[in-house]
């Protein structure tokens, strides 16, 4: 059989390696849709043919529960994200706030609208820059749009996810923000009732949180195992 | 021809959307022949064509043919269910499909019933056998609008309206085709309207006469009575001229001239491809009538009448003329001569003269 | 760099799509556009503004809008589940019916445009030569609107073609149903690809370009009109 | 009129695009009075306007107006840079322009330099007044004709190409304007060069012809020169003519007739505005002149010259007729008569004979 | 519900935006369409291509490309640069060059048609009295493209207000200064804030609606054109 998984556009390059390994331990395809989060819940909430639901976020998840249109038992933190400040050049001086400071143009996500973006916003609080540097700040719709930002040189530093950096065709030069300064990036995904396999769903949403998974997540540049 | 077989048009203050042109007129059309349209420029010829076909829409008018009803208050038969051919003021062909295609769009249409013109005689005609390949935007002005007279004889009409169809030609084609227009509506008894600013051609095709405006008519019947008429429209025109209908009594092959007879009288023509017994109608104009007072056998004038003067009338608007309105037996001929010539003759009504026609001058 | 089937896929459906829009596009807005060419009825300006609103709304918020109207809530949704159909988001169909409402603009107004440069002149001449209302519809104001018909066809089909928003909302990205090359393309940058999304978007770029370029190589001067050259 | 004040006109071999028809002549038009371009639909008559204002562009061809050259194979002045006045063969007004704007879009551009004719005299002329405020597609075709020759007027030309203006105007409207191009020509000095198929109209305004056939000219010269050679394109032409030039003599007011002198003769007109001692032109149809052996005191005809024959020929399209050209003095008239006339008569060369024309068969 | 000083300043923008890409569009559109009307050079249907490429590609991609080019290591951005001109993106400018380049067909296009239906009689005329090239395009083509003029106005007006994507990839959202109403809206559906998405939307079809109609009650038929009224 198929799952139907509807994913949020941070999580592509993960899931199309776990989507392959998944079909070679069970046999079982999976149809991956990418989406905003936002984009997907509202296509989720008009009954899109979607059996699980891999969000960005949390609030969206649980909203969907709220409104049953998700299993409220099935939600799960499938990856954490973790927050680094990139640039395609060497960042001096190495002080994260005056990297800061003296940059041009700092690319973050939207904080409105993406997990990512809300903890850029609170790191840059947590520095003590955020007041500083509101007119160098440049936000993209979503994570992928701060990381083409800074990728296009167009902003000289970006708070990305680190699984972007990784996962992307040019290294450039990062640090990792602290975990401390911001609140966790936490995915969450759960099942959606209007599934009609609901078993293979579950062994899914197993798949996606057993150890070697996560592992495997973490090597994407992700922080995973602290819940 | 029955009196049923007629074209009734009947428009009642017909007005002209953003003008204050408006058209009021009553009109009965002969079925078969040509109904002339004359009229200044701005007169309403063009707009009561358009009404007859059906291209303007007004509820007030009433048009048939044949009996057959094609506007009442009540029903209005649209332009394309109207049996009639139309030749445009400015030719108007369709600019995407060459002239043989605009030809065959009509072919495609005609009314099969109908036998009007052939296609090959048409196309002989009209001499547009070469232009046949181009698109209207390489055609010439007159090569156009004779493209645009085939196409409306092709459509094979039960009424034919053509707007000014010959300006644009030449002399030579003009006299190629008028009289084939002549021979086409009288023998396949198609009514023609046909609108003209020459009265030669007028009077050489028109059986019937209507002159309009300002949207009024002013003028209208038979052209031989109208034209035989003083103090009408006509007759103060510089080609004042009298239409006469005779018959052909002998023929001179040597000297190419056939001898027509009315009225007790002879004229001597052009021979023509007319045969004895045929029935000619000939144009005299009154410029081409001189009067004397004894006949004069040494002159190369041929035609010398015996005729009475029935009425005399000064030019209102120029007094140097005189016009003449003679009796050769009951046809009325015009004469216009000077007033010196009247008085150096001591013309008087009632006196018989001599009219002399040069022969040469009779068109047919 | 190779494309993968899914890419392929994308590719096929997209053409699909956008040849099946503007074909349906260009039906429907034949009617629609004699009718706004030749009206005189004051609906004219409102009925012609309606028809432009689809391209005020960002793509994405009208098909988050058409995702209302025709989900199982929406007012149309409803009409269609009563009628037994199946339901028009997450289907082909339902991006058939996006795209049209998205592009419809593009394809009305040039063929409403080349309507009203025809005029009354050759359609009266057709008149008079017994062509009924349908007849002169078809072989006079259909091929001398040529011209406008085949930029609405450039139009309707490149903007059918890079469409990607509303597509997004409507169709929920699935392969070989509703994922058409603009979205994989959106989704190779999103998954930083860039070097398939390159590859993807040069392709397209080129087809585009191909099709395009000989479309408007059919749209020369008409024959009939008399060569600029000289003049200006 | 020096010799360098003259159009020059050398078109060698300019094929249109898309036809197999080509343009090869070889003119010189004097640069003042008006030239007639006379020949059948499709000759190039307009395609010759159109290379003369620089509307279609050849490289082998040479132009120039007095002296000032408008295209060599080197230099081609545009058209918008040529002095000219156009006037189409449909008429071609600004559809955008009402017809007051039409005018006034002439008016801004118009040589101020050069004076022609008065914005107010042109409304009067063209009597346009009423339908100033139109839209060209509001106004009938005679009425945008007329727009259209007043906007040609209103840009003070040094040259007006005109391409049948008068086709498709009724005839009052014809006989009020045709005097008035003849005496704007005449005094403004702007040559002419005026398409027509009406022989009338030519040889009314015309000193100069040119006629084309397929692309060539075939007769070239000074009107009176032309019209009076037999054997010509008009010497076969039914309204085959001569123009005579003489002088005012004598008037009377009474009878509204001047006697015109030349070559020892006199002829009796209709009197116009012209003075005793003014100079004027007439036309003498060939078709109006009758001869007799012995003058007739008795006729109508008023006009009697004692002539000799000098030349005689059949007309060889129709047998029955015989032109013969008669000499006034040194002055060639033309006369048509019956072939049977001339035997009747026994006219032959060299024989004094009297020639008759009635005067209001005379043309100004 | 009310409108936020963020929602107002995202219309105020967007009109700005608007406004200023639809003028300057019709500016340089007018002497490209002219061009493509009125040429014979084959080169015609390769630019035509061109003009309509923008289309092909969805706007987001549209938009990462523009970055690219326009950045300081792409070919436009560091002439700029050696210019000593700012960098484009993700300022008021930059949204300005990005909205051109998208909206470009739809404003060449209809231009270029109306060019093409005036024809060369009225300019040959125009040319008889003594009005030179430039004069007669500006008294005689332009007079006579107006439906065309309209047409452009509307798509190029409308197109604008509602982009998008391209719009929040080269302006970086920026209150204020790139921060346009299609951003807003979107920003408002992914935030699940759909009331104030439902309130913003209504407004700008209203408004939209009443412009266009406006616009559209200007192309009514051409005075100068005989009535359609009876006939078809
Ligand atoms: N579409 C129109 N709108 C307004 N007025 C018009 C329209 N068409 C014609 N007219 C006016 O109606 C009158 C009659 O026009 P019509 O075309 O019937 O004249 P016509 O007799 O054919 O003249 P012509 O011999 O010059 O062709 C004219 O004064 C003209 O200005
Ligand atoms: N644009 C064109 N393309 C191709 N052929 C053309 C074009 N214009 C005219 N012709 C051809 O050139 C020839 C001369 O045309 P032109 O218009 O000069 O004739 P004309 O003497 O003015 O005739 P008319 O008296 O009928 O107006 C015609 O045979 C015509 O078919
Ligand atoms: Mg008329
Ligand atoms: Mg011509």
């Amino acid at each position: 059989a198929t799952l139907h998984v509807a994913v949020a556009s941070n999580f592509i390059s993960p899931i199309k390696q776990l989507a392959q390994e998944f079909e070679q331990e069970t046999g079982h395809s999976l149809q991956l849709s990418f989406g905003s989060s936002g984009k997907l819940f509202a296509q989720i909430q008009n009954n899109a043919p979607y059996d699980i639901f891999l969000s960005a976020d949390v609030i969206k998840p649980k909203a969907l529960i709220d409104n049953k249109m998700a299993l409220s038992y099935s939600l799960i933190v499938y990856a954490k994200g973790q927050l680094t400040l990139w640039s395609m050049k060497p960042i001096s001086p190495l002080t994260l706030p005056e990297a800061l400071l003296n940059a041009k143009r700092i690319a973050i996500a939207n904080p409105r609208l993406a997990p990512y973006g809300k903890a850029a916003e609170e790191s840059l609080r947590h520095l003590s820059v955020w007041e500083g540097i509101q007119g160098k700040l440049v936000q993209g719709e979503n994570i992928g749009q701060a990381y083409q930002f800074t990728y296009s040189e167009n902003a000289n530093l970006g708070l990305v996810a680190l699984s972007q950096v990784l996962a992307g065709p040019q290294k450039g030069y990062s640090i990792n923000i602290p975990n401390s300064f911001y609140k966790g990036i936490n995915q969450a995904a759960v099942i959606l009732s209007r599934t009609q396999k609901t078993v293979l769903a579950e062994t899914f949403m197993a798949f996606l949180i057993r150890a070697d998974t996560q592992a495997k997540i973490a090597h994407f540049g992700y922080s995973t195992k602290k819940n | 021809m029955t009196k049923s077989n007629i074209l009734k048009v009947r428009i009642r203050k017909y007005h002209l959307k953003d003008s204050n042109f408006s058209l009021d007129v009553d009109l009965n059309i002969p079925s078969t022949g040509v109904t002339a349209l004359f009229g200044p420029s701005g007169s309403g010829k063009t707009t009561l064509l358009r009404c007859i076909a059906g291209l303007e829409k007004n509820q007030q008018s009433e048009l048939s043919l044949s009996n057959e009803f094609w506007q009442t208050n009540k029903i209005s038969l649209p332009a394309h269910k109207r049996p009639i051919g139309y030749v445009f003021q400015e030719a108007n062909l369709f600019p995407h499909l060459t002239a043989a295609e605009n030809l065959q769009f009509a072919i495609k249409r005609a009314d099969k019933s109908q036998s009007v013109i052939s296609y090959s005689e048409v196309i002989r005609l009209m001499d547009i056998e070469e232009i046949l390949p181009q698109y209207p935007s390489q055609l010439s002005g007159g090569e156009r609008q004779r493209i645009a007279i085939a196409r409306a004889l092709l459509i094979r009409p039960k009424l034919l309206l053509m707007d000014e169809p010959l300006a644009a030609l030449d002399d030579s084609l003009k006299k190629e085709i008028l009289p084939y227009l002549e021979a086409i509506c009288h023998s396949s008894k198609i009514p023609i309207i046909y609108v003209s600013h020459s009265l030669d051609e007028v009077i050489r095709l028109a059986d019937h006469m209507v002159v309009l405006e300002k949207g009024r008519v002013v003028e209208q019947g038979e052209t031989q009575f109208l034209l035989g008429k003083l103090g009408t429209f006509f007759s103060r025109h510089k080609d004042a001229s009298v239409v006469i209908t005779g018959i052909i009594t002998e023929q001179s092959a040597q000297w190419g001239l056939s001898w027509l007879h009315f009225d007790n009288q002879d004229i001597i023509v052009k021979q023509g491809n007319e045969k004895i017994g045929d029935q000619l109608r000939l144009r005299i104009q009154s410029k081409d009538v001189s009067l004397s007072l004894s006949p004069q056998e040494d002159s190369s004038i041929l035609n010398r009448l015996t005729v009475i003067i029935d009425d005399m009338i000064k030019d209102p608007k120029d007094p140097s003329m005189v016009m003449l309105r003679l009796l050769a037996g009951s046809t009325p001929i015009l004469a216009r001569v000077t007033a010196l010539s009247t008085h150096n003759l001591a013309l008087s009504k009632g006196q018989t003269v001599i009219a002399q026609i040069k022969s040469v001058a009779l068109l047919r | 760099m190779q494309l993968s089937p899914e890419d392929l896929g994308a590719i096929w459906l997209t053409l699909k799509l956008a040849s099946l829009v503007t074909l349906l596009l260009i039906l429907m807005s034949t009617p629609i556009a004699w009718w706004l060419a030749r009206t005189q009825s004051w609906f004219r300006g409102p009925i012609n503004a309606i028809v432009a609103m689809p391209l005020v709304l960002p793509p994405t918020v009208l098909g988050f809008y058409l995702l209302l109207f025709l989900g199982p809530q929406g007012a149309i949704g409803k009409i269609l589940d009563d009628l037994g159909l199946s339901p028009l988001p997450f289907s082909f169909s339902g991006l058939v019916v996006a795209s049209m409402v998205y592009s419809l603009p593009f394809v009305v107004q040039p063929i409403q445009n080349a309507f009203i440069a025809i005029g009354d002149k050759p359609l009266e001449a057709a008149a008079t030569l017994r062509s009924s209302p349908l007849n002169r519809f078809i072989y006079v104001a259909l091929p001398l609107a040529k011209p406008g018909y085949i930029s609405a066809t450039i139009l309707g089909f490149a903007h059918t073609v890079g469409e990607f928003g509303v597509v997004l909302m409507i169709g929920g990205n699935i392969p070989n149903e509703t994922k058409v090359v603009s979205v994989q393309i959106y989704d190779h940058v999103e998954a930083l690809e860039y070097g398939q999304a390159h590859t993807l978007s040069l392709l397209m770029v080129a087809f585009a370009f191909t099709v395009l370029a000989f479309l408007y190589s059919l749209q020369k001067r008409r024959k009939h009109q008399p060569a600029a050259g000289g003049l200006l």
